[in-house]
């Protein structure tokens, strides 16, 4: 559990006020954080990264304090387990797509770097410098930059943004795989419904640096009827089946219905209504 | 008169060592003015540059003073490590490094200060401590900064002759610098002596800073 | 323009004649062979006291003087420690392993220098104390190594150690001028000066009673 | 002896001047070296240099044969703008600029080169001339680099002194400057003076080098 | 009318190859340029704006040759009438909003540059510097700026990317007012349907540096049927009406069913099928 409670001065736009936010992130969660621009994302991000000191507040990410102006805590960003994708990628223009994923890497996560490449589709550009690549390049690198260290808290600073919807989607998909699988806690900024309904489990919006509206979608739900969402669907050629993941189940039918979903969609495997055959591994 | 290459090495050498040390000095020193919000850092970026402002003879003078035999830390320096500071090689090699340092200094610490914070602050949300972040992303960033630190200590410490003469007491191989020769040269009134060394360090200098220069070209581009 | 080694003999050369004559007299010091040079290229002087005969006799070759160079004093030598060593005419202290160094002005380009050489030669030391020598551009920076300490001792002009402001600073001991031959130094009124006659009063000065008796004082005959 | 106020106000006055005036020229020509890709440009940048690598003493002698009014130059100068540029405090300037040119245009370039290149890229398809985007965008984004550039070339004025001495003639008032005043001191091995001023020079200094680091530090903030 | 013919070498995720372009633009017309991530879209743009010179190539703007590589003319970005909107904004961080708008501002275009601040909403941080602005902020600077001279040719590089919709479709409008009011050629490059289908008049889609499809929406048609895209549409208070705006047209009504329509829709005023009352102004 992750709980944020800050106060900082900021210039909105509609005149200089406080940006002031309280919110508690469930461990394992994945929230978006949306708003109008300039409304205060990329500043709650940054709070929590360590990157700026709000003016009083408290951090408490599980049992530790990573800051707490009261007792003057402040953990620097080094001694933060996070992940951040800047809005403006940030890559090292001294070393390549690949020095600049390894350069944070654990020395015996060769294979991680490995997959992360392929998973983003860097391949083609392992060895390019940031300044050859392409804006979408740039924060796919950025995307597998921050995910190296496997971190506790992933901050991902419009991710997409530069990114056509195809290879937006199978990002999606990496993100939410290794989201599941990590068990990260995540906090998402975009501006797109799509990533926001394809990903999150509750969706945060600030206005003029303040909480405006804060739903839960999904998630809650599917926890309390045992739906999950699916990270994964594909079509087995060589078995002629259907093959979905979620979280906890993987699925297979050769019913040609499935064709229907698609990644994000939530599923529950219901009693009796007899709409397929699905066998539960 | 047949030009003596002895003080040509010597004088190559100084300057190469010199270079070298203060790229292992000046360099993180640098560093860590760049990026640190120490309070009285103007007064070190102050303290850096003095030495500048007195006379090079003067600053001999005074290191004379310091490092003799019979003050406290020529003593002392003499007696634990052997090593004697005054009229000897090593000498030379300190002083140098005390003069040329704002020369490596300023500009690396300018460069680091240009640099987007953005680089660093990803560094930082990735783990990495300062010093890896400086060395590994900060300082491969500023080339031409380092470059330019690279260029006028080199350049500084062959023609720096005031202080060397002082402190170095113009000892044949051992501390007679070429810039020593020339001015002794001239001295002399022996003006083609004086020519002749002048095209030879003009002429080596040239060509050690083109190679420089060059290779900064092709690295860049 | 004064050599360097007759800076402190001018302090009261000035004095006096300016005492005698109401005329001031602004000297410029710096070693003999800049002098010459500068002379060379127009520099504004008017007299020129040089530490030796060859570079006014450069200056009149060049046809830059009103006359032929005039001697106005005999330099000789001493040897001079700042420290309690027990300095005698004999020399044997050069040999002592507490003398690490020997404090020379370089024999290229000083008289004073030349002069030490040959008085080592005569006594056939140089050979042994040849690894101790360290060269000053000048007799003041040798001044500069016996005073800091960082020469043990030091082979000086006599008009140095018999200024009144350094009497107190260690001790000396004449050398006989048996091994040397006493150092010369002339003058010359330069051509392009304004006011030839205040030129020419100075150095008709310089033989005159009152001013011999200021060098004499100063140690030179 | 009382300190002579004369050398300090003539040396801030030079190193001000000399600092503006290569703010004036080695600016632009910093500019133009980083934003141009001219071929050759490794060979004016190590011409730049080059009057670096000789002793100062020799460089301000071969000004000094280029300017005097024996030489065609010195001579031209003189006969149509009556300017004469040995032993004259203008010359002190010219020699002072030559001389610390590199310490402006090396850092600046520096500055301007490591600067992303999408600002002037949009600066000129927003239609503003190379000239325009290096005053009102390039520049201003890389103080730290102007101010390397600043502190080292007036620092390094200020101490400066085998060029001035040759090229000034030591002249009261005109060409004798703080660094050749206390030169002359250490010289005379008047210690006490010669503290006093290196003191002054070096407080004075440090108050100036201050203020314009703590201006910067306020802001840049 | 802008004719573009070039060629090009870059490494694409399928491999090194060329990026070949050939293309020409109606003088006046809006095109959006799409395509994945790394197909060339910005090269495109850079290459138009003279910031990369082809391996061979001509560029002809109407009367005037920007670039024949045959004839070893290439004008340099100065001469060439552009505004240019960079992925990465590239704004002046010595300047503030309002200097980064009038440094390219001609002297009597004072009145522009404060509707150009007005339209982007950036009143509030006029003097602010960029560094202490939001990604999305910062685009609207980056929009202002390049509009501030009137170019003849707009090349626009994902503008609205790191925008809320409302934000976007505020600037749309804007945009879509100026373009239409000073007849300018506009390139545009996004990712997103919304922005192509409210603004363009035509799709071209680069894959791997080739043109891989290129339509023409609706503007061909509206242009033969007198059909008009809608830049402005409100609901005034006071008078009780609906107010529409197009390139030639005004429009008022009191008709509720009005609200259906929205910026980008394509309208036109056909005879007889008595749907509301239009009064042409
Ligand atoms: N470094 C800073 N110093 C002062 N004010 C800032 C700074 N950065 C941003 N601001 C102001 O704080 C407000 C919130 O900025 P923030 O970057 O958090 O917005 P955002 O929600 O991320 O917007 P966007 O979607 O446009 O990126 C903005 O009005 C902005 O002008
Ligand atoms: N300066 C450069 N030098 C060499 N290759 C480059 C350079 N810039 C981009 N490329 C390569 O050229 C290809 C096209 O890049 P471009 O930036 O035009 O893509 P794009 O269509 O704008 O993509 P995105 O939507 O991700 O911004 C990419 O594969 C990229 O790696
Ligand atoms: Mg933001
Ligand atoms: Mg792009």
């Amino acid at each position: 559990m992750i709980q944020i409670d800050v106060v900082m001065s900021r210039l909105f736009t509609e005149g200089a006020s406080d940006l002031q936010v309280k919110l508690e992130l469930q461990s394992g969660s994945l929230t978006a954080l949306v708003g109008p621009s300039g409304s205060g994302k990329t500043t709650v991000l940054r709070l929590l990264a360590g990157l700026e000191i709000p003016r009083q507040g408290r951090i408490v990410v599980g049992e530790s304090v990573w800051l707490d102006t009261y007792r003057r805590i402040n953990r620097s960003p080094q001694q933060r387990s996070i992940g951040y994708v800047f809005q403006d990628t940030a890559l090292f223009p001294n070393m390549t797509v690949r020095e600049n994923i390894q350069y944070a890497a654990p020395k015996d996560q060769q294979t991680l770097v490995d997959e992360l490449i392929e998973a983003t589709g860097l391949e083609s550009f392992v060895n390019q410098k940031p300044i050859r690549l392409s804006g979408g390049q740039r924060q796919r690198v950025a995307l597998a930059r921050a995910l190296v260290r496997r971190p506790q808290l992933l901050l991902l600073d419009e991710p997409f943004a530069a990114l056509d919807a195809k290879a937006s989607q199978m990002l999606r998909q990496v993100l939410l795989e290794l989201h599941q699988r990590w068990g990260t806690t995540t906090l998402l900024v975009s501006h797109h419904e799509i990533d926001v309904q394809a990903l999150a489990d509750r969706v945060i919006q600030l206005v003029q640096g303040r909480v405006e509206s804060d739903e839960r979608i999904g998630s809650t739900n599917s926890y309390l009827t045992g739906s999950e969402r699916i990270i994964r669907i594909e079509y087995d050629e060589n078995q002629q089946h259907w093959l979905i993941e979620t979280a906890s189940m993987k699925l297979q039918s050769t019913n040609p219905d499935w064709e229907q979903w698609n990644v994000g969609d939530l599923i529950q495997v219901a009693p009796g209504n007899h709409s397929g055959t699905a066998k539960i591994k | 008169m047949p030009i003596d290459w002895d003080p040509i090495w010597l004088t190559l050498r100084l300057a190469g060592i010199t270079t070298l040390l203060l790229l292992l000095i000046g360099v993180p020193l640098a560093g860590w003015l760049a990026l640190s919000r120490f309070r009285l850092k103007p007064i070190v970026e102050a303290i850096i540059s003095l030495p500048l402002v007195l006379p090079p003879s003067v600053v001999g003078f005074y290191l004379l003073l310091t490092f003799s035999p019979t003050s406290w830390l020529g003593a002392w320096l003499l007696r634990t490590i052997n090593l004697q500071l005054v009229f000897s090689f090593e000498g030379l090699v300190v002083a140098s490094l005390i003069y040329s340092l704002p020369f490596m200094v300023h500009p690396v610490q300018a460069g680091v200060e240009n640099l987007p914070t953005s680089w660093r602050e990803a560094s930082y949300t990735l783990g990495q401590s300062p010093t890896k972040t400086l060395w590994r992303v900060l300082l491969p960033n500023c080339k031409p900064a380092l470059l330019t630190g690279i260029v006028l200590t080199f350049a500084h410490t062959i023609g720096e002759f005031g202080l060397v003469l002082m402190i170095g007491g113009n000892l044949p191989g051992q501390t007679r610098v070429a810039s020593i020769a020339i001015y002794d040269e001239v001295e002399l009134l022996h003006f083609e002596t004086a020519h002749a060394y002048a095209v030879l360090l003009l002429g080596l200098s040239f060509a050690i800073l083109l190679l420089v220069y060059a290779i900064n070209k092709r690295v860049t581009v | 323009a004064v050599a360097a080694n007759a800076q402190f003999v001018m302090e009261q050369l000035k004095t006096a004649f300016q005492k005698k004559t109401g005329t001031t007299v602004e000297s410029i010091v710096n070693s003999s062979g800049k002098l010459t040079t500068q002379i060379q290229q127009g520099a504004p002087y008017d007299v020129f006291l040089s530490a030796d005969m060859e570079y006014p006799q450069t200056l009149h070759k060049a046809g830059l003087t009103l006359a032929a160079p005039a001697i106005y004093a005999y330099g000789s030598l001493v040897l001079w420690t700042a420290g309690d060593l027990p300095v005698s005419a004999d020399l044997k202290i050069l040999s002592d392993p507490a003398v690490r160094h020997v404090a020379i002005a370089n024999p290229a380009t000083a008289p004073y220098g030349e002069a030490a050489v040959a008085f080592l030669k005569s006594r056939k030391l140089l050979a042994q104390v040849q690894p101790k020598i360290v060269y000053g551009e000048s007799i003041s920076q040798v001044n500069q190594y016996v005073l800091s300490g960082a020469a043990e001792i030091g082979f000086t002009a006599k008009s140095v150690v018999l200024d009144p402001s350094l009497t107190k600073r260690g001790h000396w001991v004449d050398l006989p001028t048996t091994g040397y031959s006493p150092i010369a130094q002339g003058v010359v009124v330069l051509k392009r000066t304004t006011q030839a006659k205040s030129a020419q009063q100075f150095v008709a000065f310089l033989r005159s009673p009152d001013a011999r008796r200021i060098l004499q004082k100063f140690g030179y005959k």
